[in-house]
C-alpha cells in the first residue's frame, strides 16, 4: 500500500509543485536576464531585487477577470489551456532526477517515446485555443503553431532515433547509464544531433527566434490573444514548463543527466560531493539561460523561412545523421 | 481561406472603425447642409439642458482674389516655363513668380496635356509629384485653386502648376502620370470637395467615410458638426446607430471620455 | 471517377481570401494606422491603408492662428522630430517675408535638425528591429535617444514638443557648455552605432528578414512619390539638403548614402549611414558655430506680403514641404498646407506589401518609418 | 478481476466516445472526441503490456494524424456541407449493408480465434527460442526489442510492402493536391 500508492502520490505532489514553482521563478529569471542584457534592472519593486515578483505575478493572474469572448466556443475555449498544460506536466513522470528509483516516478522502457508522444499532445491546446477564440489573429497563429510543431517534431524525433541507435535503449535511465559506462557525454559523440535537438526544441517550445505563433508584433499575441486571467496563465505555465522539459531532454540525452562532468576521470572525482540531482537541475538551468539569452539577441524568423529551415535543413540533416550513425554502429 | 468559418468573428473589414465612423455616419443622416450644421444640431438638442447656442464664428472676410504676382519686368522666363508655353500652346494662362518660385496657371481642360508635356519633355522632365493641394477663395466664381508642386529629380528644378476651378468643375486626375498623386488627390477631394475625375479610388481619406461637408473650405465652421455631437453625450447616444444594450448610459460615459 | 473529379470538388471548397484588420490597435502599426489586408493563406494580395484616426485638422487650425502660434502646432505633426517641423515652417515664412537669418542661427538650426534626425532614427531603429523580433535593439536605441532628448531639454526646456525655433532665428542662445556636451554625445553615439550594427547588420536572421523584402526600383519609387530614405534606398540621389540647401548645409560637408537594390535591408543600411553622416554634420556645425546674433531683423508684427510659396526641407522621414499662402492682410496664413513625408511614403505601402507575407507587412511598415501624427495631421 | 473492470470501463468509454464522434454537431468537437478515443485505446494497449504500441498510438494517431484532421476541419466550412453535397442517388441501406458486413467479419474473426486452438501461437508470430531476447524475464521489460525483432525477421516483406504502400499513397496525395508541380 505504502509502496504502491502513498509514496508515488507524495512524489507526484512534490514534483508538480516543484515544477510550477520553478516555472514562476523561471519567468522572473527570464525578465531579469533579458533586463541585464538590455542594460535595465528588470523587476525591482516586489521584495529584495524583485524576487517576490515570481509570487506577485501568479497572484495577479489568478485575481484577474477571466473573460470568455461571447462568440467563442466555450467548452473548447476552456479546455484548450488545460490541454496545453497537462502534457507538459505529465512528461515529468519519466524524467529521472538521479540514479536510483527514489529520484524518479517511473522508469518505463519506452521513456523517450513517452515524452515525445505526450508533448505531441500539447499542440492541441494551441490549435484549439486559436480556433475556439473565434477571432482571426489567433486562428492564423494556431495554424502557424500546428504546422510548426508538427514539422519540428519530425526533425527532433528523427534525431533522437540516432541517439537511441547509440544507446540501444529507450529508457531515460538507461540512456544516462550508457553515458556513464561510455565515460563520455553524448554531446561529444553526437554533436550534430545535439544542435538539431536544441534548435528543434527552441521551435517546439515556440521560443525566439521561432516564436511565430505568439509573435506579438505581428499577430498581436498569437493564439492566446483572447485569453485572460487564469486561463492565459495556464498557457504561460505550459510554455515555460515545456522549456524545462526540452532542457531536461537535452541534458539527459547529451549532457549525462545527473552525472558529474567526466564521470570516469579520477582527477575530477571530487565533483561527486555534489548530489546528482543538483547536477541535473543545474544543467537544466544552464540551458534555460541559453534559451533566454537567445531570445534577447536574435530577431524572429518569418513563417516560410521557418518551415524551409525545418523541412529543407533540419530533417535532411537529421536523416543524414541517422544514416551515418547506423553505418558507424554496424562498422565499429 | 478561413473566413468562411470565421466570418462571424466581427473583425471584418467594414465594421471596425467604431468611434469615428459611428459618429460620422450619424452626421450623415442629418439633412444639414454642409455650411450650417452647427446651428442645426444645436436646434435639435433636447430641452432639459439648454446649452448656449454655439455661434459659429463668421469666417473673416476673404480677399477677393488670390495674389499671383507677375514676374518683375525684364526678368527672363526660365527654360521650363518657355518650354511648356511652346509645348502646349495656349494652355498657360498666366505665369507667376514670387520669392523664387515659378508658377504657371493653366486652363483646367488642358491640364493633362500640360502635365504630360511637363513630365515627358526633356527640358522639363518633372518626374516627381511633390504635392497636390488646393486653396479656397469663396467669393470668386472659380473658387478653388488646385496646386500641383512638381519637381525634377534629374534637372533638380521645381515648378508649380495651378488650375482654377469652380465648385462643380471636374478636374482630371493626374494619377495616370504620377501614381504619387493618388492619396494627395484623395485628400483634395476629402478636404475641399473638388471633383476629381478618372481617379482610380476616390474616397475620403482623412475624414470618416460618411462625413458631411469639406473641412478645408473657408465656409466650413471651425467648430464642426461632429465635435458638436461629441460634446453632448445625450445627443450623441440618441443618434448613435449601435444596438442600445443595457447599461448603455454607463457605457457611454466611458466612450465619451 | 476520373482524376479531374477531386479537383472539381476542391474548387468548390476553395475558400475566399481572409480579410484581416491590422490596426488601428496593433503593436506594429506605429500608432493608429489601420491596414486592411486581404490574405491568401499568409500572402498579402491586397492592402488598403485607412488613416485619419488622429486627424486634428492642423492645417485648418493653423489658418486660424497667427504666424508665431503655428510653430507650436507644427510640433504636433511629426512628434518624434518636432525641431525639423519647426525649422521647415520658420524657413517657409522667412522665405515669404524674405528675412535674412543670421549665420549663427543657421548653424544652430542645423545642429538641432541633425540631432533630431539622430533621435528620430533611433526611434525608427528600435521599433523596426522590435517589429522583426530583435527586442534588445529597441532598448539600446531608446537609451541613446534619451541623450538627445536631454540635450534638447537643456536647450529649450522640453523633451518632445520643443517649439524651438522662431521666425527669423532662434528664441534662445545655447546654454554655456552645451556644445561640448553635444560633441561628447557624438563620440558616444558613434560607439553605440557599432553596437547596433553588431546585433543586426550581419545577423543572418536579420538578413533573411530584410533582404529582397519590399524591393522597389528607383523609377517606381519616384513615381510613387516616395521620399527620404525609401527613395534613396532605391538608388535615387535625392536629398533636399543637397539639392536645395537650406540652413547651413551648403557650408558643411556630408554624403548622401544611396542603396542599390531598393529592399528593406538597403533602407536599413542607409539610415545607419545617415546616423554617421548626421554625427559628422553635428560635429562640423558645432565646431563651426560663428559668433553673432541669433535673431534676424523681424518686424514686430509678422504679416508677410500677399503671395504664396512652397518650401521643402529634408526631415528624417523625407521631403517635408510647406505650402503657405498669405493674403497680406490678416495675421494668419490664408492657406497652410503641409506636404507630410510619412503620408507620401505610406502611400507606397500597398505596392510594397503586395505579394509578401503578413510578417513582412510589419517589417515594411517599419522600413518606411511613419509617424501617424504627421500622416493624419 | 481488476483487469476486467478496467477493460470493461475502457470498452464502454471507447464505444461511447466513438458514438460521440459521429453524433457531435460541431466537427471540431468530433475530432476532440476522436482524440480522447485514441488516448483511451492507448490505455487499453498498456493494460495488454504493449507499451510500445500504446506510445506509438498516441504519437502517430493522437499527436499526428488527428492534428491534420483538425487542420482540415478548421479550414473548411462544414456547416453548409450536407446540403451542398447531398447526393440524391444515396441509398440509405447501402451503409447498413456495409456496416453489417464489417460486423460479420469482426465476429467471424473473433469466433475463429477462440475456436482455433493454436490461435495464440499464430498471433505470437515467429518469436521462437532462437531470438536474442529469450533471456528477457518477461514480455514487459523488452517488448520493444521483441517487436523490432519480429518486424524485421518474420514480417520483413509485409513491413516493407506496407511502407512502400504508404510512400505511394503519399506521392499520390501530393500529385492530386498540387495543381502544377
Amino acid at each position: 500500500m505504502l509502496e504502491t500508492i502513498v509514496v508515488p502520490l507524495a512524489k507526484i505532489v512534490v514534483l508538480l509543485n516543484a515544477v510550477l514553482v520553478a516555472v514562476t521563478f523561471l519567468v522572473l529569471m527570464e525578465r531579469k536576464v533579458i533586463a541585464w542584457a538590455q542594460s535595465r534592472l528588470g523587476p525591482m519593486r516586489v521584495g529584495p531585487y524583485g524576487i517576490l515578483q515570481a509570487i506577485a505575478d501568479p497572484i495577479k493572474l489568478i485575481l484577474k477577470e477571466d473573460i470568455t469572448p461571447r462568440k467563442a466556443d466555450k467548452y473548447v475555449f476552456t479546455l484548450a489551456p488545460i490541454m496545453s498544460l497537462v502534457p507538459a506536466l505529465v512528461v515529468f513522470a519519466v524524467v529521472p532526477f538521479g540514479p536510483d528509483p527514489f529520484y524518479y516516478l517511473s522508469d518505463i522502457n519506452v521513456g523517450l517515446l513517452f515524452i515525445i508522444s505526450v508533448t505531441s499532445i500539447g499542440v492541441y491546446g494551441i490549435i484549439l485555443g486559436g480556433w475556439a477564440s473565434n477571432s482571426k489573429y489567433p486562428l492564423l497563429a494556431s495554424l502557424r503553431a500546428s504546422a510548426q510543431l508538427i514539422s519540428y517534431e519530425i526533425a527532433v524525433t528523427m534525431t533522437l532515433v540516432s541517439v537511441i541507435l547509440t544507446t540501444g535503449t529507450l529508457s531515460l535511465v538507461g540512456i544516462v547509464e550508457a553515458q556513464r559506462e561510455g565515460g563520455l557525454w553524448f554531446a561529444f559523440v553526437q554533436p550534430v544531433a545535439l544542435m538539431l535537438v536544441f534548435i528543434g526544441g527552441l521551435a517546439e517550445t515556440n521560443r525566439a527566434p521561432f516564436d511565430l505563433p505568439e509573435a506579438e508584433t505581428e499577430l498581436t499575441g498569437g493564439f492566446h490573444t483572447e485569453y485572460s486571467g487564469m486561463r492565459f496563465s495556464l498557457f504561460f505555465l505550459a510554455e515555460y514548463a515545456n522549456m524545462i522539459v526540452i532542457s531536461a531532454i537535452v541534458v539527459i540525452m547529451f549532457f549525462g543527466g545527473w552525472l558529474q562532468p567526466f564521470p570516469n576521470v579520477p582527477a575530477l572525482a571530487f565533483l561527486g560531493f555534489v548530489p546528482p540531482w543538483i547536477w541535473f537541475i543545474g544543467k537544466i538551468f544552464l540551458f534555460l539561460y541559453v534559451f533566454i539569452w537567445i531570445r534577447a539577441t536574435l530577431p524572429r524568423y518569418r513563417y516560410d523561412q521557418l518551415m524551409a529551415l525545418g523541412w529543407k535543413v533540419l530533417i535532411p540533416v537529421a536523416i543524414g545523421n541517422l544514416v551515418v550513425t547506423g553505418i558507424l554502429k554496424v562498422a565499429l | 481561406m478561413a473566413d468562411e468559418t470565421k466570418s462571424q468573428s466581427g473583425q471584418d473589414g467594414a465594421d471596425s472603425r467604431p468611434r469615428a465612423a459611428g459618429a460620422g455616419s450619424k452626421v450623415a443622416e442629418k439633412p444639414a447642409a454642409a455650411g450650417k450644421p452647427a446651428a442645426e444640431a444645436a436646434a435639435r438638442k433636447p430641452a432639459p439642458k439648454p446649452r448656449p447656442k454655439p455661434k459659429p464664428k463668421a469666417p473673416p472676410e476673404p480677399p477677393k482674389a488670390p495674389e499671383d504676382q507677375a514676374p518683375p519686368d525684364g526678368m527672363e522666363l526660365p527654360k521650363m516655363v518657355t518650354a511648356v508655353q511652346a509645348g502646349a500652346p495656349g494652355a498657360v494662362q498666366q505665369v507667376s513668380y514670387w520669392v523664387g518660385d515659378w508658377t504657371v496657371i493653366v486652363a483646367v481642360d488642358r491640364l493633362l496635356d500640360v502635365m504630360r508635356f511637363l513630365r515627358d519633355d526633356d527640358s522639363t522632365s518633372f518626374d516627381y509629384c511633390s504635392d497636390v493641394t488646393a486653396a479656397d477663395w469663396p467669393p470668386r466664381e472659380k473658387r478653388f485653386d488646385v496646386v500641383y508642386c512638381l519637381y525634377s529629380t534629374r534637372l533638380r528644378h521645381r515648378l508649380r502648376v495651378k488650375v482654377r476651378v469652380g465648385e462643380q468643375d471636374p478636374v482630371e486626375s493626374v494619377t495616370q502620370l504620377w501614381p504619387a498623386a493618388d492619396w494627395l488627390e484623395r485628400e483634395v477631394y476629402d478636404q475641399f470637395g473638388i471633383d476629381i475625375v478618372n481617379h482610380p479610388d476616390l474616397r475620403r481619406i482623412l475624414m470618416p467615410e460618411q462625413w458631411q461637408g469639406y473641412p478645408q473650405r473657408k465656409d466650413y465652421p471651425l467648430e464642426g458638426p461632429g465635435e458638436l455631437l461629441m460634446e453632448n453625450p445625450q445627443d450623441w447616444l440618441r443618434v448613435r446607430n449601435l444596438p442600445d444594450e443595457a447599461g448603455a448610459g454607463a457605457d457611454a460615459d466611458v466612450e465619451i471620455e | 471517377m476520373t482524376l479531374e473529379a477531386p479537383r472539381a470538388s476542391t474548387t468548390q471548397f476553395d475558400t475566399d481570401e481572409l480579410v484581416i484588420n491590422m490596426g488601428p490597435q496593433h503593436p506594429s502599426t506605429h500608432g493608429v494606422l489601420r491596414v486592411v489586408l486581404k490574405l491568401d493563406g499568409e500572402r498579402v494580395i491586397d492592402a488598403d491603408c485607412v488613416i485619419g484616426y488622429i486627424h486634428r485638422g492642423i492645417e485648418k487650425l493653423s489658418e486660424n492662428r497667427d504666424w508665431t502660434q503655428i510653430i507650436l502646432l507644427t510640433d504636433r505633426m511629426d512628434y518624434v522630430a518636432a525641431a525639423t517641423n519647426n525649422l521647415g515652417y520658420c524657413q517657409t515664412v522667412e522665405k515669404l517675408m524674405q528675412i535674412e537669418v543670421p549665420r549663427r542661427a543657421r548653424y544652430l538650426r542645423t545642429v538641432l535638425a541633425e540631432l533630431q534626425r539622430i533621435a528620430s532614427h533611433c526611434l525608427w531603429l528600435g521599433t523596426h528591429a522590435m517589429d522583426i523580433g530583435a527586442m534588445t535593439v529597441l532598448l539600446y536605441a531608446f537609451r541613446e535617444r534619451e541623450f538627445v532628448l536631454d540635450l534638447f531639454e537643456e536647450f529649450c526646456g522640453a523633451r518632445l514638443t520643443y517649439n524651438s525655433m522662431r521666425i527669423g532665428g532662434l528664441p534662445l542662445d545655447i546654454p554655456p557648455g552645451w556644445d561640448k556636451k553635444v560633441l561628447s554625445f557624438c563620440d558616444l553615439m558613434e560607439g553605440k552605432l557599432n553596437d547596433y550594427e553588431t546585433l543586426l547588420t550581419n545577423n543572418r536572421i536579420w538578413l533573411k528578414r530584410t533582404r529582397d523584402v519590399g524591393v522597389i526600383s528607383g523609377d517606381e519609387a519616384i513615381g510613387l512619390g516616395l521620399c527620404g530614405p525609401p527613395l534613396r534606398g532605391s538608388g535615387v540621389p535625392r536629398d533636399v539638403r543637397k539639392d536645395e540647401p537650406y540652413a547651413a548645409y551648403d557650408e558643411l560637408e556630408f554624403n548622401v548614402p544611396l542603396g542599390t537594390r531598393g529592399d528593406t535591408y538597403d533602407r536599413y543600411l542607409i539610415r545607419m549611414d545617415e546616423f554617421r553622416e548626421s554625427i559628422r554634420l553635428v560635429r562640423q556645425a558645432v565646431e563651426g558655430i560663428p559668433e553673432g546674433p541669433i535673431m534676424g531683423k523681424v518686424p514686430r508684427l509678422i504679416k508677410p506680403p500677399a503671395g504664396e510659396t512652397y518650401h521643402a526641407i529634408e526631415s528624417p522621414k523625407g521631403e517635408l514641404g510647406y505650402f503657405i499662402v498669405s493674403d497680406g492682410k490678416s495675421t494668419n496664413p490664408y492657406r497652410f498646407r503641409v506636404r507630410p513625408p510619412s503620408f507620401c511614403n505610406l502611400q507606397g505601402l500597398k505596392r510594397l506589401v503586395t505579394g509578401h507575407l503578413v510578417a513582412d507587412v510589419v517589417a515594411l511598415i517599419g522600413t518606411i518609418d511613419i509617424v501617424l501624427g504627421e500622416v493624419d495631421r | 478481476m481488476a483487469e476486467a473492470i478496467v477493460f470493461w470501463t475502457l470498452a464502454v468509454l471507447i464505444l461511447g466516445l466513438g458514438i460521440a464522434v459521429i453524433s457531435a454537431r460541431s466537427a471540431v468537437h468530433s475530432v476532440l472526441f476522436l482524440v480522447v478515443n485514441f488516448l483511451l485505446v492507448a490505455v487499453l494497449y498498456v493494460t495488454l503490456n504493449a507499451e510500445f504500441v500504446a506510445v506509438i498510438q498516441v504519437l502517430v494517431y493522437a499527436g499526428g494524424i488527428v492534428v491534420l484532421y483538425l487542420f482540415v476541419v478548421m479550414l473548411v466550412n462544414l456547416k453548409k456541407a450536407p446540403e451542398r453535397y447531398a447526393d440524391p442517388r444515396r441509398v440509405p441501406w447501402t451503409g447498413t449493408l456495409l456496416a453489417g458486413a464489417v460486423l460479420a467479419e469482426v465476429i467471424a474473426i473473433g469466433v475463429y480465434s477462440t475456436v482455433s486452438s493454436d490461435g495464440a501461437a499464430a498471433t505470437g508470430g515467429g518469436l521462437g527460442a532462437d531470438t536474442p531476447f529469450s533471456d528477457c524475464g518477461s514480455l514487459v521489460s523488452c517488448n520493444t526489442e521483441q517487436l523490432g525483432w519480429v518486424l524485421y525477421t518474420s514480417y520483413l516483406i509485409p513491413f516493407e510492402l506496407a511502407s512502400m504502400l504508404l510512400l505511394v499513397a503519399m506521392i499520390g496525395a501530393i500529385v492530386l493536391a498540387k495543381r502544377h508541380l
